[in-house]
């Protein structure tokens, strides 16, 4: 039976991550019985926004939307709000109550704060570390960033000796690691915004051998980091409930659509992270 | 009359010219340098008022250079120009349109994706309530087309013309700034003697309108026609001037090169070898037009030693032909032997392997390869002489362009020299030593005199002769020049509209030439 | 190079089947896509769908008829991209309020302004590619190239790379109205599409009737003869720059306004989509050749194309796959369509580069 | 064109100090850029940081010599990042075992293997362009473009978006030592490095010691020219593609053992850098002018560069904004250097594009 479309939006689909996330909410829809349609708009609030229009045009029951931009995204929400069509968030929020239907987002905050205090015990309180962030649009590398400063701020000899910019890419990761290796030989450390830059990271510390004395924490939980994890050359990830709320998501739309109502007390619903060491 | 005297005469020009005051135009001790190069020595020229000044020189004499001087696309080192008396200085070509001169350039200069009318109103365009008033530009495109009469369609674009229209347009654009003073930089250098004649007729009405006229050509004869007042310019200083009544060809030619020259006769003493070069029913098809050929089931045999000279109007179709025999155009009926093994369907490479080379008709489109110095050019056809193995070697190629270098005798300081800084009749013979060097069996000329200086054409002609003689290479030329049938070919054969109407021995005369080749009609 | 014939007429042009059947390929790509998906999706070939699409094919559409003006001259311009999400940044910055230190004061400039001073902005970043290009003989790859990474570098300085939101302004400061750019319509027209009209109308115009127009077709084809003939092809060449930096500024404005918000990374790799557009539109890369009306069709097949295979459902990654083909599909019948003439254009793509890109 | 006089002499090169400084512009700019850093941070001129930054321009070099072949014939080649994606993720693909249902058999390819079936892929990427360009005369920028986004598309497919992983291998398999091309030493040098050397010497030999590189040089000053002389023009321009191809999938390869896991996303943009690279290095677009050291120097200014704003910490929004300038700078410095020969080279322009549109 063919209970309609729902348009699932979510980041960037050659992120594990993402992938987890476009995947988990296709299989619910699907064994709901609705048509499932995945695409990513990589960041972009354009391209973001065209599918959203193509989401309104196709009469889509429901939009998952995982926005590009807290800010940016609004704009396109509101669009299909306009045209009767519910939206629901998930993994990071719109920085505007009362559009979505609901906001289904792990706490990126309390998640960073969860992985700060982890990679404190895995490498003691004194440590000179490096910090690798996310892309700037996106402002989960903000939220993380701080989160992660919050908790080691109050440790005094913990000193970050570098800092930069690897866009969650692997590749990046890998080459901005080796430059500040170069700046700063003696580093014990290393918290990354997600596993992606970490894996980078990692790949330059065994080319440098120094990872048997590195700490390395990650982010999100994918997949390869929590292999990496098992194979000990991480020392945590964050595990990000993407495939549960994702889940969630879908079924709450679902209920929405039938009965028009969520069912939830409250626009925000948070999913707090776990480990994986 | 004796060099000496001429000189005096050169002197009386220097000095009087200005007093006298019939000059409209007059450059005073120009000087032109380019980095090192002096293409200009302290020249004086004078343009006469409503009269038709001729300028000869050898390629590389600095005619081009003057002209560009005196029409402001580039400004002189030093010396002054003088307009009707008083000093003016042209920043740019406008700045000299304004003042009532400009120029016909030697390098078509048009933008082949424009059509006609655009091309004639470049960057003059009339322009009406509504924008560009197209209409007003079409008509008086049509009656500069009718001026001309050359039945070409203002809508045209240019690059769909013949090389010989696209400078009729050239021609025409000059004339539509209704200029007092025209120079024409080699005007004929693409166009059939019918053609030649028209121009002719246009530039005498102008002289009876009183505009004056600086003309420039190599065609000797044919300037002699219209001149009134001739100079000589050997290499960047004036050597001559004298009015028409006064000179000949033979003067022209004494002040150019220095000594007399004649374009050889045909070589003799020794006996024609086997047929080298044999054509078979040859057909090129159109591009264009469906169901017509431009080279006809056309027929010829060329033997070892034999210098064949192919005559014909423009767009006789001699260029397709002989790309076809050459390889660069694919064969569309008929077949081509070279010392009887079949090549019709053998690549560029292979021909040139076998000894079959052509000397292209444009050389800065076909022949040079701007990029890369003298010597390279020479060598890029004969790599594999000095290729072992994998690898080039540098002291081998270096003799191969050691070897052309002398014996085309190309004037260039060494092979790293820039091909840009040699003259037209230099660069020609770089193109030939190049073909030359693979030592060919066969070679094909497309118009190897086309603007180069009548010193270089009797070179050229010379050498190809020497290589009949002593290799026994068979050469076949091509030539838009009755001169030049005259000269070193043992067989001159007549071509019109893709066949071949006519075919005579060393001791035809101009006059069976044109007529074959229905030019005397046209004329 | 199909527009040869196009182009070499272009005054007498027009409305006119013939030769628009003549342009080929774009015009057929656009009608075989709109077939296939209407046949594919019930809701492809709906009015509102159509504007819809309409309206994403504007931002694309704006850069390409800036791009068409550079190409033209046989240049390129990569820094479109970036110019856009400079632009858009740059609004949003001045929408947020200007505060002069000095006189403690916090100027809210009204939108009119704005987007005047946006495009002020747009125009000298193309001042400066056209400056580089024209007078210092930088190869404009080069030029363009370089100023896309300024111009990105600059708006993720202006921001730190953050996002403004909420441009729409606000009543009390009298400069609201911002909106009004991405989200109102004239007679049912989404204003995006209403300005890409008014600018491809206004730039076919400047091509094909005024003596700009000449200058640009003559620098493109040989700019020296041009030079020669009098046309002042240094200034030329500033002017298509300029104009292609507002036409992308002029296209962040109408982005931003329809995103309600303005970041900097905004129109990432958009200047190869405008590119594409164009020579899908029949124009030469080694300038002289193109039209607008070509490359209006160009922008929307590539636009009605991406958009189609997201209604119908087709993977992010095929996307990818389809569009490259495309492009090359585009070209390719053209050049075999012509290959008739392939004698005679076989060289141009060699040498015709070297009057436009020769550095020296 | 500073290349003018290196490329006039090819034959004659080597280290020769004299011409290197005729080069100028890139030697400087690099000097320039080393002396900066290392007076800015203690640890930029050390051999290990020296070492590693090599190990990165070792990717972009790669490039950047492939895409300087395609230069110098008048081409140029957008698709090599794309082209470093797929050939990493294919070999990947392959490292993870190949299952052919039929027999039910998996084949675990040694990894010499792998890497030899990745460049034959590199090949045929490239051998798509070359015959899209060469014969059916598509503009290599369009052609090149489309391949871009197919070789994406088709990378994302194969991985599903995914990344392969630990591509170390199996001693029981027999396919261990893929992680040896990014790990390895040799005297102490990155592999990459060596490989990136081999590349450039190889290239080097080629363009100045064979009859190719004439050709190569010939196809690119005067395609009709060298035609007629006998070159086999089109082959040539198929091979230079080819070789770029190669070129893109060793450095793929370079990369993913680098990382010891292959994405489909890798070497985004990467094409931009690559041609910033060959242009800094002083070779034209136009075609037929340039060479494999200037080419190097090019790579390594803009690796060192960028790497050198890390280690000093300069914020990516200015690391973007250097780069440009410099790309900008590097080239302007030339063609003021150069101006002088203006005059002399303005009429080549108008000469070649009239002469090449010539009929007949
Ligand atoms: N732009 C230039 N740069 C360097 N040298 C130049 C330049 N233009 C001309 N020359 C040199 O100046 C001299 C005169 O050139 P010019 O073209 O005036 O000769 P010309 O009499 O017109 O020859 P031709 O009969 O072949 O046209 C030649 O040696 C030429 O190489
Ligand atoms: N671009 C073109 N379009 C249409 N017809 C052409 C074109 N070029 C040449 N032709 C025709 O082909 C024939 C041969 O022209 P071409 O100029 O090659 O003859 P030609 O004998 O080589 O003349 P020349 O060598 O003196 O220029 C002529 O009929 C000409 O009209
Ligand atoms: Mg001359
Ligand atoms: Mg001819």
């Amino acid at each position: 039976q063919d209970e309609g479309l729902i348009s699932i939006i979510v980041n960037d689909a050659s992120n594990p991550y993402w992938f987890t996330e476009g995947e988990v909410a296709r299989t619910t829809a699907e064994e709901l019985g609705y048509r499932a349609n995945v695409s990513s708009h990589v960041g972009d609030t354009n391209t973001e926004s065209n599918q959203v229009d193509t989401a309104i045009t196709n009469q889509a029951k429901a939009i998952i939307l995982d926005p590009a931009n807290a800010d940016g995204s609004i704009g396109a929400v509101r669009r299909a709000v306009d045209a009767g069509i519910p939206v629901f968030i998930v993994n990071a929020e719109i920085n505007q109550q009362g559009l979505a239907k609901a906001q289904f987002v792990s706490n990126n905050a309390q998640g960073a704060a969860l992985g700060a205090q982890q990679w404190i015990e895995s490498i003691g309180d004194g440590a000179r570390y490096v910090e690798l962030k996310g892309a700037p649009s996106d402002n989960n590398a903000a939220t993380r960033s701080n989160g992660y400063e919050t908790v080691l701020s109050q440790y005094p000899d913990l000193t970050k000796v570098g800092e930069d910019v690897a866009n969650w890419d692997r590749t990046q990761g890998y080459n901005r690691m080796q430059n500040m290796l170069q700046a700063n030989p003696d580093i014990q450390g290393v918290i990354s915004g997600n596993d992606e830059m970490a894996l980078g990271a990692i790949a330059a510390l065994k080319s440098a051998d120094r990872l048997d004395d590195v700490v390395v924490g990650g982010f999100d939980g994918s997949p390869d980091a929590v292999d990496a994890v098992k194979a000990g050359d991480m020392a945590y990830t964050v595990l990000q409930p993407v495939a549960i709320f994702a889940e969630e998501a879908v079924r709450v739309a679902d209920r929405y659509i039938t009965t028009g109502e969520t069912g939830l007390d409250s626009e925000k619903q948070l999913f707090d992270p776990r480990f994986i060491e | 009359m004796s060099t000496d005297q001429s000189q005096g005469v050169a002197t009386r020009s220097c000095t009087d010219e200005g007093q006298i005051g019939e000059a409209i135009l007059s450059a005073r001790q120009i000087a032109k340098s380019f980095g090192n190069v002096h293409a200009l020595k302290t020249v004086n020229f004078d343009i006469h008022r409503g009269q038709v000044t001729t300028l000869f020189g050898e390629n590389g004499a600095g005619k081009s250079t003057l002209m560009k001087i005196l029409s402001g696309v580039i400004q002189p080192s030093s010396g002054e120009i003088l307009l009707e008396g008083d000093p003016v200085h042209f920043a740019s070509t406008t700045e000299a349109q304004h003042r009532g001169i400009s120029i016909i350039h030697q390098e078509l200069s048009l933008a082949p994706n424009l059509n006609v009318r655009d091309n004639i109103f470049m960057g003059r365009e009339l322009v009406g309530a509504m924008g560009v008033d197209f209409a007003e530009e079409e008509r008086q495109t049509r009656l500069l087309m009718e001026d001309l009469d050359e039945p070409i369609d203002p809508l045209t674009p240019v690059e769909d013309l013949r090389l010989g229209q696209q400078q009729i347009v050239e021609i025409a654009r000059a004339l539509s700034t209704q200029s007092r003073i025209l120079i024409m930089d080699e005007p004929t250098s693409a166009l059939s003697a019918s053609e030649v004649e028209v121009l002719f007729r246009v530039i005498n009405d102008l002289k009876r309108r009183g505009v004056s006229i600086v003309y420039i050509s190599h065609h000797l004869e044919e300037a002699l026609q219209i001149t009134d007042h001739a100079v000589v310019l050997r290499d960047g200083s004036m050597t001559a001037y004298a009015p028409r009544q006064d000179i000949d060809l033979e003067w022209i030619v004494r002040h150019m090169v220095g000594e007399g020259f004649d374009l050889g006769s045909p070589p003799g003493g020794y006996a024609l070898g086997e047929v080298a070069l044999s054509l078979q029913q040859v057909c090129v098809p159109d591009p264009t037009i469906a169901e017509r050929y431009l080279v006809d089931h056309l027929s010829l045999e060329v033997r070892a030693g034999e210098i064949v000279c192919i005559y014909g109007l423009m767009g006789a179709g001699r260029t397709e032909l002989l790309e076809c025999a050459a390889g660069r155009l694919p064969i569309d009926g008929g077949q081509i032997f070279l010392e009887g093994q079949e090549v019709s369907r053998s690549s560029i490479a292979q021909r040139i392997e076998q000894g079959l080379v052509l000397v292209p008709e444009d050389r800065q489109r076909d022949g040079l390869v701007q990029t890369m110095p003298v010597g390279q050019n020479l060598s890029l056809a004969s790599i594999g002489a000095f290729t072992r193995g994998l690898f080039t070697s540098t002291s081998r190629e270096a003799q191969v362009i050691e070897d052309s270098i002398r014996s085309v005798h190309i004037k260039t300081d060494g092979g790293d020299a820039e091909i840009g800084s040699l003259s037209g009749g230099n660069q020609q013979k770089v193109v030939i030593g190049k073909m030359m060097a693979t030592h060919p069996k066969v070679v094909m000329l497309d118009e190897p005199s086309r603007g180069i200086d009548i010193g270089a054409k009797a070179e050229v002609f010379k050498l190809l002769a020497d290589n009949a003689q002593r290799h026994s290479l068979a050469v076949l030329y091509s030539t838009s020049e009755v001169g030049e049938c005259l000269s070193i070919a043992h067989r001159v054969l007549v071509m019109s509209r893709g066949r071949l109407v006519a075919e005579f021995g060393a001791d035809v005369t101009k006059e069976q030439i044109m007529a074959a080749s229905g030019e005397a009609a046209a004329a | 190079m199909s527009n040869n014939n196009s182009t070499a007429h272009q005054p007498s042009q027009g409305l006119d089947l013939g030769r628009l059947l003549l342009e080929g390929r774009a015009f057929f790509a656009l009608i075989a896509i709109i077939v296939i998906f209407s046949l594919l999706s019930p809701v492809y070939f709906t009015t509102s769908n159509l504007l819809t699409m309409s309206s994403h094919v504007a931002i694309f559409g704006l850069l390409s008829i800036g791009m068409l003006l550079v190409i033209l001259t046989g240049g390129i311009d990569l820094s479109v991209g970036s110019t856009l999400g400079l632009a858009g940044v740059f609004a949003g910055f001045l929408m947020q309020g200007v505060s002069f230190e000095v006189f403690g004061v916090v100027v809210y400039p009204p939108v009119w302004v704005v987007i005047i001073l946006t495009c002020a902005l747009g125009a000298f970043i193309g001042a400066v590619n056209g400056v580089l290009v024209a007078f210092f003989k930088v190869p404009a790859f080069v030029a363009t190239l370089g100023m896309l990474y300024v111009a990105r570098g600059v708006a993720l300085l202006m921001t730190d790379g953050l996002t403004y939101n909420n441009l729409g302004g606000d009543p009390a400061l009298g400069n609201t109205g911002f909106e009004w750019l991405g989200f109102n319509r004239l007679f049912g027209i989404p204003m995006g599409v209403l300005v890409l009209a008014a600018v491809a109308i206004l730039c076919m115009l400047a091509l094909n009737r005024t003596p700009f127009g000449r200058w640009v077709y003559s620098t493109g084809g040989n700019d020296r003869a041009a030079e020669l003939s009098g046309v002042p092809v240094k200034r030329v060449k500033v002017a298509v720059y300029v104009l292609s930096g507002v036409c992308a500024a002029l296209a962040g404005l109408v982005l931003s306004s329809q995103l309600t918000s303005a970041g900097p990374t905004a129109g990432t790799t958009y200047e190869l989509t405008a590119i594409a557009g164009v020579v899908i539109g029949g124009a030469a890369l080694t300038g002289g050749r193109g039209n607008v009306r070509g490359t209006l069709l160009g922008a929307f097949v590539i636009g009605f194309l991406s958009d189609g295979l997201v209604i119908i459902g087709v993977s992010a990654y095929w996307q990818t796959v389809f569009t490259g083909t495309v492009i090359v599909l585009a070209v390719l019948l053209n050049s075999i369509q012509y290959s008739g003439r392939k004698t005679k254009q076989a060289p141009s793509p060699s040498a015709s580069p070297q009057a436009v890109t020769n550095p020296s």
